[in-house]
């Protein structure tokens, strides 16, 4: 009955709203809900700084979900993301300990050392096909051990750089904070590459079925293991943004951005079990989980109506459009 | 007959998957012992409307009577309550469980609130050598067995249901003409027990022996029910296509390339205890079939080419050079220009939820790409040319490629392999569960590509497709070839009996049931 | 095989301050050294605990200290509490004199603690103590530390205001006593106050976001305190170009940094807390006790406070150092001072 | 005739753990200054059993090839009500109790609810209610505290006739009366087909929404049974939310270690209580060797990576590359 109706008024819309997928649509129709509800306890929610501010600090989990957002593609998933996202951060703050050099390469290697927990997490599920909840859950724990080795052996300078601030609170464009460009920059290139290339398609066939993309003589473990490693990666970009926002490193700092960034991909209308999926969906659950989290903050409200009010506010969204299709 | 009740009565059933109509007011009418053929093209909807039957899909409209009472199954759990059982087409059994579990699995016998394990062991034990398939081990996980031998089980696991209507869509698809034949005598016990049968299959041959009654289906409707036997194949066949209907084989080339340098070479190829010794060539512009009893290796031997299996010993040469190819992607490298058709379309070579593009040029990517990024006109270019040369009949290029027919399918299958212009191709079993007419497409292509001058090595479970296209055949009995087949040489009885390792020539009897 | 409880005052009443005016004294039975002590330390990957395991080692490195210790073994369990009380129980059938303890949770030693009082094992509870009168707590003062706070704001506020409070973890006792702290002094002033309390985890990063969060929405604020994640909650008053206004906070170095730094705008602060060296002093009272000295049972530790104009570098704060690294390491009563680099570079010095 | 090798080949999941578990414990005990005695053992089973449960509730909801991410959370809402209510008189005490593992069996029930009749992928929808349950931890303690009966809570964590932890005794008494029906019952046949292959199961007529449905009942109970014992262990209850993540994540850890497949249909809770025990005496061993404190974490980041690669040996054997892709 409801494929009718929704057929219905699909018909009238534009062209581009109608290739949509409905459950992005929802997603964004969900986050203009959520700013009315704001409003009405206080018109600040809807003023241009917040919302602007919003998008500087949704970047954040936005450029650490388009990353979980490849893998969760593939199949996979990256429990790794609290440790990478710190010693990204950690390890990009260290090196600009070490003269100017250092400073200039701060960033890449933050990035580099991400890229590393990355390729030690596809090694294990690309060629030694252990399931990715587990090898990513050890080696978040090798990264946690390796940082705190460092913390207390290395007095570690740990104060981000001026680039790292640049990149995370400056604005290149006045009015835009450079964070949100720079999500957007990543986003258009997972966009692209999602849409336009062969790895992008390779990474929907082996998520839909990995099996018949190995016969179809596609080296699926360089594939999964470059997602694990683009993943890393990209939560240790995250890492060295945040390190730039709050303007130095800090070992706890990923900690809040495993579980959002699963529940932003999955938000989003992206299947948790691969193959299927759309950039902007996650951008839309990115958004969402960033102002739910944010809105639930400025309300006064103790933290365990937060908490409460957090997880039936995705349930009831997910109820809303993220359910899967009845079989008959 | 014709003044009782049916048994079960299908009336003005339609169905619609999207644009797709699967069923548009179909009729059948089933009656207690006897065997009904179903018989259709791909894509006819017989496969929908079995699954109406047995409650695993819901009809749009008409209306459904057993024993003259109308009845609505919202689930396969009703249907069976009601005694339809059924034996899809995709097997439903459960992977991770034993064969026993598998068998009882609808109601396992119980013992103070749990399972009884050792009844439950009693029932599949029966029901197996019921099904002739005493052979399996109830405690055998399912997913360790080949496919042929899930087949049996399924069918062990109907009998253990005591159906009053049995359906078997495909079910003996990937059968031997050993475990058919016995599978048609437990059948024809079941009619002569008084059980209505419901039959689906795509192979004229057996069900000339074994239906009593008959309906045609083509798109969605029940065009033509007949007594079985009243009419000629030739007649059945252009019911089915809706068109005249000629011979099915291409002509064979008068003389086999003799001299030419041989494309593949395999020498004493052997892998574990599966393939032993084998040599083997094949030249370019040669079509060389692979007989024998299902699971002697032919797919191990086809996959050890393609670079899948680990451990190899022997020698193969591509171009009289040896070559160690270690995964399907070093396969279809330009030196080597190796393609796959494999076992199962739908776990091996489709993504069943991308679109027919995205299926389509999955395995020519790299080609279709420069630096990485997909030429998307060279892309539609390419697919055009394929969706022409093959007649790939569907809905549009960005529907799911789930959503075609079995028959369609598979030639997105075969196309995606041929943007490559392959130069060897392998075809593991690729008619399987096709109809007539898409099976005389695919043979005519296969010539062609030899034509063209590729080599090819072709799988196949029906010794009637292996006689009327190949050059030669190499027939395998347990990991080795026991025979090569030249020429006039292929004939069934020179099939059956080296496939069953007989050297004499009689053919055993009964055998001959499935020529 | 438990302490006699006798009459103060303890062996050296500067150091070993009693609680309370009611407070117990223990005089454990005299145990011929040296001595093997354990440290049972629950988390530890965040600066402070490293902070304080460094500071640990280090202590019991130092000659004097040396000296009277056979084995000093750290273990560090992580969050989860049966995990502790296990390592303890280990500690205690292992046979070692005494145990250092950084409680994940104040309740739920009761079983272990009576273990250990019934194996004459010498218990000392630091940072997070326990809720006993049977073992030994080296206190900070937590509610106290937000009286402290209440204090700053009242007297700074003068005529009351919006103040943003960031509150640490949740369910945590340690969080609900400086919040009560607070609280109770400003409702006791007398003005009007309007108090935003969002959540910040005693982290930098979420106390700066929900800080900016609650600048963007109910700011400006005539006063903020926060309970951790200080450093985050100014630079989010930076980037949001919110005035400078007096601030209630913790001992970190970034914060000091900035108070130092923004005073003469406005940002005057009170910084207080107690560093991560207190393990030192648990050390110390546990040795005083395997020596029969008289310790209390409840030990208050003095805070380092320091406020503003008083923020001096290379003494208060140290402008070439981490930002995350916890001031105030130095107990002079008791005889312990650390510096920043004495503790962090210390293995670096090792390299 | 051959019928113990289908049953090797079957518990080879659950043997393996339950050797990794024997080596670990045996090469922790000898190296222990006190030795292989009660007191070790009961310390030991203790902290072991508590996870054992917690893994338990996950294998369930693992067989049915989704995932459970709110056990943690579960685990401690169920800890801070019974640190309100397993308190008082013999009567008011069972009362409690009974009431505990209500509360523990409507989580899991609302759990499987979503999951199955709202038709929602497993993983988000339990991050979600994992939120839920844990804001109602925090709203029952906002701070540690409460109490429970101790005569029960010692008599759970002491010993039976002096040797054997009453808390293993616990355990298996558990297993006999929860997991071993299930396992053996139509229900819990259904769950197991509906994690190999929910297509085949449903066209069997296999009861799949029923047996999903009570596979995350079930998980929401013994997620209870082992916030009881929580509390049975720290006489308080805590909301805890690092502590209540941190079960969620061991508890996969415990079950993979355990042979049971993430992708459903395989294994048993056997193994996953043997993973349980295993991945406890992993921290274990840091007491035993005189590691430098700080290199810990690392130490026993590297050995649980050790642990979990064990079972790509298996891929050696493998001879088939498409037996990767199961
Ligand atoms: N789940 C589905 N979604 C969309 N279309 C479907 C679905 N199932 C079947 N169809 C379409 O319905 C039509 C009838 O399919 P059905 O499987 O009944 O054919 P069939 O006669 O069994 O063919 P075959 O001989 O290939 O098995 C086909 O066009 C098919 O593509
Ligand atoms: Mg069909
Ligand atoms: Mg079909």
């Amino acid at each position: 009955m409801s494929e009718t109706t929704l057929g219905g008024i699909a018909g009238r819309m534009p062209k581009f709203i109608r290739r949509a997928d409905p459950a992005v649509l929802t997603a964004f129709a969900c986050i203009v809900l959520l700013l009315f509800l704001g409003s009405l306890y206080s018109r600040s929610f809807l003023s241009p700084e917040y919302l602007l501010q919003q998008l500087k600090v949704a970047s954040f989990l936005g450029v650490i979900a388009t990353g979980m957002m490849l893998v969760i593609l593939l199949g996979q998933i990256d429990l790794s993301v609290p440790w990478s996202v710190a010693a990204g951060a950690m390890m990009a703050c260290a090196a600009a300990a070490y003269g100017p050099a250092g400073v200039v390469l701060a960033i890449p290697f933050g990035i580099f050392c991400g890229v590393l927990i990355g390729i030690v997490n596809g090694i294990g599920v690309a060629y030694l096909r252990i399931p990715s909840m587990i090898i990513t859950l050890a080696t978040n724990a090798v990264a946690q051990g390796l940082m705190v080795v460092y913390t207390g052996g290395f007095s570690p300078q740990d104060s981000a750089t001026g680039a790292m601030r640049y990149l995370a609170t400056g604005f290149a464009i006045p009015g835009v904070p450079n964070a949100v460009i720079i999500w957007a920059l990543i986003g258009a290139a997972m966009v692209f590459v999602l849409t336009r290339t062969g790895f992008g398609r390779t990474v929907y066939g082996i998520g839909n079925r990995e099996r018949a993309a190995y016969l179809s003589g596609i080296d699926t473990r360089r594939v999964v293991m470059i997602a694990f490693a683009v993943s890393g990666g990209l939560s240790a970009f995250g890492g060295v943004l945040l390190a730039g926002y709050a303007s130095k490193a800090a070992q706890s700092m990923g900690d809040a951005y495993l579980l959002p960034s699963i529940a932003a991909v999955v938000l989003g209308g992206t299947s948790i079990l691969g193959g299927r999926g759309s950039y902007l969906g996650t951008v839309a659950g990115v958004i969402l989980i960033t102002l739910l989290q944010s809105i639930l903050s400025v309300m006064q409200m103790p933290e365990a109506g937060r908490q409460i009010i957090y997880g039936v506010v995705i349930v009831a969204m997910l109820l809303l459009y993220g359910r899967a299709p009845a079989s008959r | 007959m014709d003044s009782a009740v049916p048994l079960f009565q299908m009336e003005g059933i339609s169905k619609r998957y999207g644009g797709v109509r699967a069923l548009e007011k179909a009729e059948l009418v089933v009656t207690s012992g006897s065997i009904h053929a179903i018989l259709g093209e791909n894509g006819a909807g017989k496969s929908t409307l079995i699954k109406v039957m047995a409650g695993v899909v819901a009809p749009d409209e008409g209306r459904m009577t057993m024993d003259g009472r109308e009845v609505t199954f919202l689930s396969p759990a009703a249907a069976n309550q009601a005694g339809i059982v059924c034996i899809f087409q995709e097997l439903s059994l459960v992977p991770d469980l034993s064969v026993a579990d598998n068998i009882v699995i609808s109601d396992p016998p119980k013992r103070f609130g749990m399972i009884d394990r050792k009844a439950q062991r009693r029932i599949a034990e029966e029901a197996l050598a019921r099904a002739g398939a005493a052979d399996i081990h109830p405690l055998a996980l399912v997913k360790d067995l080949p496919l042929s031998r899930r087949q049996m089980v399924e069918i062990a696991k109907a009998l253990a249901r005591k159906p009053r209507i049995l359906i078997l869509d495909e079910a003996t698809s990937a059968l031997t003409a050993a475990d058919v034949s016995k599978i048609f005598s437990v059948l024809k016990r079941l009619r002569s027990e008084g059980l209505a049968l419901l039959y689906i299959s795509h192979r004229m041959n057996e069900i000339a022996e074994l239906a009593d009654q008959c309906t045609v289906f083509r798109n969605g409707r029940n065009v033509a029910s007949y007594k079985a036997g009243s009419k000629s194949d030739n007649e059945v066949v252009e019911l089915m296509i809706g068109r005249e209907y000629s011979h099915i084989f291409p002509p064979k080339p008068a003389a086999v390339p003799a001299a030419a340098a041989p494309r593949l070479e395999a020498r004493k190829l052997s892998w574990t205890d599966r393939l032993h010794n084998i040599s083997l060539t094949v030249r370019a512009g040669e079509v060389v079939g692979l007989g024998g009893l299902d699971g002697q290796g032919q797919r191990e031997l086809l996959l050890a080419f393609f670079g899948v299996l680990r451990g190899l010993s022997g020698e193969v040469l591509i171009d009289g050079k040896p070559v160690a190819i270690r995964s399907p992607s070093a396969a279809r490298e330009d030196g080597i220009g190796m393609a796959l058709i494999p076992e199962d379309r739908k776990t091996e070579g489709l993504m069943l939820p991308m679109t027919v593009r995205e299926n389509l040029s999955f395995a020519a990517l790299d080609r279709l790409s420069k630096g990485g990024i997909i030429d998307r006109a060279a892309e539609q270019r390419l697919i055009d040319d394929m969706v022409g040369l093959l007649a790939i009949k569907t809905a549009g290029l960005d529907i799911p490629v789930g959503a075609l027919s079995g028959g369609n399918q598979q030639k997105v299958v075969i196309a995606k392999w041929l943007m490559r212009q392959p130069r060897i191709i392998l075809l593991n079993d690729p008619t399987r569960g096709i109809d007539v007419g898409t099976k005389q497409e695919l043979y005519q292509l296969m010539r062609k590509l030899a034509d063209a001058g590729a080599a090819i090595l072709f799988y196949s479970t029906d010794y009637d497709e292996l006689i009327g296209c190949c050059d030669r055949v190499l027939v395998l009995y347990d990991g080795a070839v026991k025979r090569e087949l030249v020429g006039a040489e292929i004939t069934e009885r020179a099939l059956i009996a080296s496939a069953l390792n007989i050297h004499g020539e009689e053919s055993p009897v009964g055998l001959g049931a499935r020529a | 095989a438990g302490p006699e409880i006798v009459k103060g005052p303890a062996a050296e009443p500067d150091c070993f301050a009693p609680w309370a005016a009611d407070t117990q004294f223990f005089k454990f039975p005299k145990k011929a050294g040296p001595y093997r002590i354990a440290l049972a330390n629950g988390y530890i990957a965040n600066t402070w605990r490293i902070q304080m395991v460094q500071t640990a080692k280090a202590y019991a490195a130092q000659k004097d200290v040396a000296a009277k210790l056979k084995e000093f073994k750290v273990v560090s369990t992580g969050e989860d509490v049966p995990a502790q009380i296990s390592a303890i129980n280990n500690f205690i059938d292992s046979g070692y004199d005494a145990i250092v303890v950084n409680a994940q949770n104040p309740t739920a030693f009761g079983p272990v603690i009576k273990r250990a009082k019934e194996a004459g094992v010498v218990l000392v509870a630091f940072d997070n103590i326990l809720d006993t009168k049977d073992a030994i707590n080296v206190n900070v003062d937590q509610k106290g530390l937000g009286e402290l706070w209440g204090k700053w704001l009242v007297s700074h506020v003068p005529n009351g205001g919006k103040v943003l409070e960031v509150r640490g973890v949740a369910g945590t006792s340690v969080d609900t006593d400086r919040h009560n702290g607070i609280h109770e002094v400003l409702d006791a002033s007398g003005k009007k106050w309007a108090v935003t309390e969002v959540v910040g985890k005693w982290d930098d990063g979420v106390a700066q976001k929900a800080s900016a969060d609650a600048i963007a929405t109910n700011g400006p604020f005539d006063g903020v305190t926060g309970q951790g994640g200080d450093t985050g909650i100014v630079q989010a008053m930076i980037d949001a170009k919110h005035p400078f206004v007096p601030f209630g906070g913790e001992t970190e170095n970034g914060f000091r940094k900035f108070c130092a730094a923004h005073a003469a705008d406005g940002l005057k602060c009170s910084s207080a807390g107690t560093g991560p060296a207190q393990v030192a002093v648990a050390i110390k009272t546990a040795i005083a006790a395997l020596e029969g000295n008289v310790v209390p049972q409840s030990i208050k530790l003095p805070l380092a406070i320091v406020e503003d104009p008083n923020f001096k570098a290379g003494q208060d704060f140290f402008p070439d150092q981490s930002d995350n690294f916890f001031v105030g390491n130095s107990f002079p009563t008791c005889g312990i001072n650390f510096t920043a680099q004495e503790i962090m570079g210390q293995t670096k010095a090792d390299q | 005739m051959k019928d113990w090798r289908y049953w090797l080949a079957e518990q080879r999941g659950t043997l393996l753990a339950l050797g990794i578990f024997i080596v670990m414990f045996i090469i922790y005990t000898s190296n222990h200054p006190a030795g292989f005695t009660a007191n070790v053992v009961q310390t030991a089973a203790n902290k072991g059993v508590l996870l054992a449960f917690v893994a338990m509730a996950q294998t369930l909801v693992v067989i049915t090839a989704g995932i459970d991410l709110s056990v943690g959370m579960i685990f401690l809402l169920t800890n801070c009500l019974a640190s309100w209510l397993v308190v008082g008189t013999p009567m008011q005490t069972t009362l409690g109790v009974i009431a505990v593992l209500a509360v523990g069996l409507l989580c899991g029930a609302i759990n499987g609810a979503i999951v199955i009749y709202g038709r929602l992928q497993p993983i988000v929808a339990t991050i979600a209610t994992g939120a839920v349950f844990y804001g109602i931890g925090l709203l029952l303690r906002p701070f540690p505290g409460g109490s429970v009966n101790e005569d029960l809570a010692d008599a759970m964590t002491g010993r039976v006739f002096d040797v054997v932890p009453a808390s293993l005794v616990a355990l298996f008494a558990i297993v006999l009366v929860i997991w071993v029906p299930f396992s053996r019952s139509v229900l819990g046949r259904a769950a197991y087909a509906a994690g190999s292959s929910e297509t085949a199961a449903y066209m069997s007529g296999v009861p799949i929404r029923r047996g999903k449905f009570a596979a995350y009942t079930l998980a929401g109970l013994l997620a209870a049974i082992g916030g009881l014992f929580l509390t049975f262990f720290t006489y308080t209850g805590d909301a805890a939310y690092a502590s209540g993540n941190a079960y969620t994540l061991f508890s996969i850890a415990a079950v993979v270690l355990g042979g049971v497949s993430l992708f459903g249909g395989k294994g048993s809770a056997i193994g996953a209580i043997f993973g349980a025990l295993a991945f406890r005496t992993i921290g274990d061993l840091l007491f035993v060797f005189d590691f430098d404190p700080l290199w810990q974490p690392l130490f026993q980041g590297v050995i649980l990576l050790i642990a979990v690669s064990l079972g790509a040996f298996a891929l050696f054997r493998v001879r088939n590359r498409l037996e990767w892709f199961l």
